[in-house]
């Protein structure tokens, strides 16, 4: 899940790391009086979780109030990459020395937290990870006693600072490991970490990805999540339990994995079809999230066939067969399906389905292949049962 | 012979009083796994499936020598069941539990590494050792025994490789699902060594999908092996960026691509199927060509 | 440093521990109007760091305000082995089913937190565990995971409890360990954890010991330390960062080194002498330091006599002589003194003492058993300089 | 011979630029120890008595090749001081700073362990091999090289110890302080191992104090030593509940007393000094005997 900027910002304040005062506005009018209490010059950002926003002009620079406020009526209601723009925040204008990168994450590889720091901030940090490796300093935290402020120091004196600036370099990377651990955090960045003209070091953007497996333990994380920033089917699917990613396609696909759900998007590919969504109905979907999926993947109107394809284990074919059939019943749209049943009481479900006039396929290669085919209208499918 | 789980596992299924873990058992004790005991606080005195249930780990290893644990147990309580299993010397540890925070996950790898033990999954599908164990939720009817090694780090795409070598009448010597998610207990490269080592496995099929770098170091350990290894990623069709249900299987930052991935088995000297069903068919060769 | 009861209830209760309501109260009255506030029968305990109130008469039952208020003033003002009583915490008399004891203590044979437990509860644990060890059912914290649930379940099933009483019990203990962990205790029990009638467990009496050494960064708990409950040398030391313990002899002794002092007033002992305290005035005392320390021992009229035993290693000797004499001269009371000055800068501290007619002694045997010899009468000192 | 430092020690200072760490570098210098570099954040470029100042262990390792460590930094920076020594590759660690709370000591002596290095102290006064090394604070001129080993849970007390038996004309081997508090780094027991390895010590003076089961726990070990020890426990006239200066120095319990360590020391054979004056002449008797 991801935090707004204004959100991680409000985080890394209350855990004492120097952020510079803001405001969040929702309207020109509000962005105005937000510069007004700020004082001289601001700088307005779309707060949306997409990057690249300065690029797609979602910040802006003013000198008055006045600007602010038409700062903010040019951004907000904006689109980036596709998610709206519901909120600006109005900060300071920083009178910037020096850009630097700081950031966590849950590393992999080695099996721990690893702090990343490049004296080279301010950009994207995955394009300086590419290009320039050798640029970023890395330090792990222990697996026992955690990040410590030597490791800090260590990487401060890499970047090439000195004097108080080790000091305050230290003194941050510290709190934002604790951050990063107390919101089971897969992703905490401050970028750019710069010093101003004061000489201190400010954090004047930050970004947080917290772990959704954690959120069962960090409601007052769990709320603030922004479903604007999300395809309203997503949220939807989100609540019955099933992960959704909308695609491009016409050829909407439900399936339970998600290695066998990608696998099934590979197979529609590979025999000239595209996908219009990657869905995983989870381990042990009941009739009820089989119908919400198929609601969600037939609300997109591009959809023109469905591929659903169920390798029971957990999940038993008779449930599926029983919840294609309720769904069914329940959706208003009808559009041609292709169904491949196998596992965990296979037989049952494919007799529920036929049972039904709902024909089945035996593998998923046939069944990918016959659904692009429907789908690309070179093949007339049987019509398919509902309400 | 085999890897991980035999006719000799003594399985204790943590977690065995909750719907999956009744569901479960009885499944693995119907395929003739040595199930001999059962965890859940406060559950002791009931049985499941014919098998009893004890309050805590270490009663019910004390009273049964169980060495193998499985874990059903819901993701908060999911670590100490783990640290449990692994404090009164359980020697492997599956954990089919899903949605384990990843910060949780870090420390049950530490505990259950410097406890000696060795931890499958979290989120994962489990093993089989075909006609001798199951421990897991793999149907076992899709099993045969024979020279084939899976391991995995998807569920039911691995029951479609198993069905599929199965219905080519391939069997298999052990399949492991190594778990979706970031942070494993068990990597590829610590199972590709295994089949490496087990007499029995001829020849091995990999099952990675986008996201990290589980696969690339993989390959570099399969160059090296004597035993043929087939391929296959899954999410060559997936956009960057976007988290493709398992928590791992994300591509950030133009790394974790099914294509790089593709590359680095297929220099290793690996053949991968482009698709599910042509993994039984490069195996079925791969076979024929030892 | 020890917390009283009533402070360690009110961090307990903080961090959901169930522990009953209560309120302190330091005069008859407030005791009066706390019982009435409680309702019900109730319990006033004294409010002292001394083990065994109970038996001291420490502890009563009351059945009204008005025997609430008689109870408290019995215990107000009552001196529990030396101590004085100043607050009274008036609770809700218990009706308990079962008395339980369970803490943490710092494991030094083990280096870790080890939790103790006793179906015994409600007595000394110390006389379980020296009496009957077997009673006592223990579990360590892993350096790594720390303290988990599997744990306090598997030591609630050793107790013999069943049904909620784990749960709840396994739920006390994690909260307890945290406590433990965020207070930079040595020790933390609940005794008793009582099974009271309404079948849940609560916490009837608590008691915390923090690791002095931590409180550099626990100021709120530095607090809370009651200084009426330390004789007020031992206040005054601490003030001057010297360690001093009031003992029944009467011989005064100033050392370096805890060890050390402990082996001088071994040894005057040894020599037939009774020490008047333990006094070691740390690693780099100061002349102001020693001033101090003269000060504290000469305030006590037993002492008779003075013995100060310095080996010189980050303490320089001439700082020592220096502050025996600026000590002296501030000092209004004589009393004999032997001076063993030996190690860093000792020719010089021995040349400053004598300078002021003050006699030396090379070794630690002469010195004890000179001073035992003057404390006795035995000896004529030579007359002590000073102001 | 000699055990722990010697002249291939060359030491690192963290801390050197603070009041205690500059008066005792240059104490250690005059003693002749190799003193190679010392570390103070923000220090590098200055010298303390002629030691180069860095701003890390990790730099001062790199240029120097330090691998011995004396931590003078204050108790609230401390246990960061002692974990980037071990992290750097430092192998042997003397913690002299006092009043480092008990949780850190807890989390230093397991992570210095699991680097592979050995942490003496904290709260210690530190070892001196005579006419080799000093590393700590014991002043130098009370040493004189020769047979005994002492091992010392006390500062001062150690310091009257090695006086007396130079008084005596008996020399030392190596002076190792452990240090006073409750949880340390290296017990009397790993220092008895050593010294019944090392040629060159023929006996062991072992200076104890109440509190604590360290004491007993060595004389479990004295029994099958080859080589004589003697025995001094401070605080016989200690009033139970207080404790005596030293975190550790409680008698608690009834457990801990100086008759039950002197006990447990005299039944595993070794001579128990009733006075810090008696030690020497039981060490001549010692030496002697042999």
């Amino acid at each position: 899940m991801n935090l707004h900027e204004y959100q991680t910002r409000e985080i890394l304040r209350r855990h004492g790391i120097p952020v510079p005062p803001d405001q969040v506005a929702s309207t020109p009018e509000e962005a105005e009086s937000a510069a007004a209490a700020i004082g001289g010059e601001v700088v307005i950002k779309a707060q949306v979780h997409a990057g690249g926003r300065g690029k797609a002009g979602g910040v802006k620079l003013a000198n008055s109030p006045v600007g602010a406020r038409e700062a903010a009526e040019q951004i907000l209601g904006m689109q980036i990459k596709g998610l709206p723009v519901n909120k600006v925040l109005v900060a300071p204008a920083a009178d910037i020395t020096n850009e630097m990168y700081l950031g966590f994450i849950l590393d992999r590889a080695n099996k721990t937290v690893t702090l990343m720091a490049s004296a080279a901030g301010g950009v994207d940090i995955e394009e300086v990870a590419e290009r320039t490796p050798e640029k970023i300093v890395r330090a792990q935290a222990d697996p026992v006693i955690g990040f410590q402020p030597y490791q800090a120091r260590d990487v401060a004196y890499e970047l090439g600072l000195s004097g108080r600036h080790v000091r305050q370099f230290a003194d941050i990377a510290m709190r934002l490991y604790d951050v990063f651990l107390e919101n089971d955090a897969s992703l905490l960045e401050i970028n750019p970490l710069a010093i101003v003209a004061s000489g201190d070091l400010q954090a004047l953007d930050a970004k947080m990805v917290v772990d959704d497996n954690s959120l069962f333990r960090h409601p007052e994380l769990a709320a603030m999540e922004d479903h604007t920033q999300l395809a309203p089917s997503e949220v939807e699917a989100a609540r019955a339990g099933i992960t959704f990613i909308k695609l491009d396609g016409d050829i909407g696909c439900m399936v339970n994995g998600a290695g066998l759900a990608m696998a099934t998007m590979d197979t529609v590919k590979l025999y000239g079809g595209e996908p219009a969504n990657f869905l995983d109905i989870g381990g042990g979907a009941s009739a009820e999230q089989v119908t919400a999926a198929l609601n969600i993947i037939l609300a997109d109107p591009k959809v023109r066939a469905v591929l659903i394809n169920i390798f029971g284990g957990i999940t038993r074919c008779d449930v599926v067969a029983r919840g294609i059939l309720e769904g069914l019943s329940a959706v208003e749209r009808r559009v041609p399906m292709v169904v491949r049943l196998v596992g965990t009481n296979e037989e049952e479900g494919r007799r529920i389905l036929e049972g039904a006039q709902l024909p089945t396929a035996s593998s998923l290669s046939e069944a990918a292949e016959r659904v692009v085919r429907i789908a690309r209208g070179e093949e007339t499918p049987a019509p398919t049962p509902g309400a | 012979m085999s890897i991980l789980v035999s006719g000799d596992t003594r399985l204790l299924v943590q977690g065995i009083t909750g719907r999956e873990g009744q569901f479960h058992t009885a499944q693995m004790v119907e395929y003739g796994t040595r199930v001999v005991a059962g965890v859940t606080p406060g559950g002791a005195g009931r049985e499941v499936a014919g098998v009893p249930v004890y309050n805590t780990v270490r009663e019910a290893v004390e009273s049964t020598g169980a060495n193998t644990s499985i874990v059903y147990v819901p993701a908060p309580f999911a670590p100490d069941a783990v640290y449990e299993a692994a404090a009164s010397g359980i020697g492997l540890i599956v954990v089919i539990t899903e949605r384990i925070p990843a910060l949780d996950e870090l420390n049950m790898y530490e505990y259950v590494r410097r406890k000696g033990s060795r931890m499958i999954g979290p989120n994962c599908p489990g093993l089989t050792t075909p006609g001798e164990a199951k421990v897991g939720i793999i149907p076992g009817n899709i099993h045969k025994r024979g020279p084939v090694g899976i391991v995995s780090r998807s569920g039911t795409l691995t029951y479609e490789a198993v069905a599929a070598l199965t219905a080519r009448g391939i069997g298999q010597s052990t399949v492991v699902g190594i778990g979706g998610d970031p942070i494993v207990g068990t990597s590829f490269l610590e199972v590709l060594e295994m089949f490496e080592r087990d007499p029995e496995t001829e020849a091995v099929v990999l099952i990675g999908e986008i996201g990290g770098e589980a696969e690339e170091e993989a390959a570099g350990y399969i160059g090296e092996m004597s035993k043929p290894v087939v391929g296959f990623i899954a999410g060559r069709t997936a956009p960057p960026g976007r988290r493709m249900g398992h928590a791992g299987a994300i591509i950030s930052g133009g790394r974790g691509t099914a294509e790089e991935k593709v590359r680095a088995l297929e220099a290793a000297g690996a053949s991968v199927a482009r698709s599910p069903s042509e993994i039984a068919e490069l195996a079925e060769r791969a076979l024929s060509r030892r």
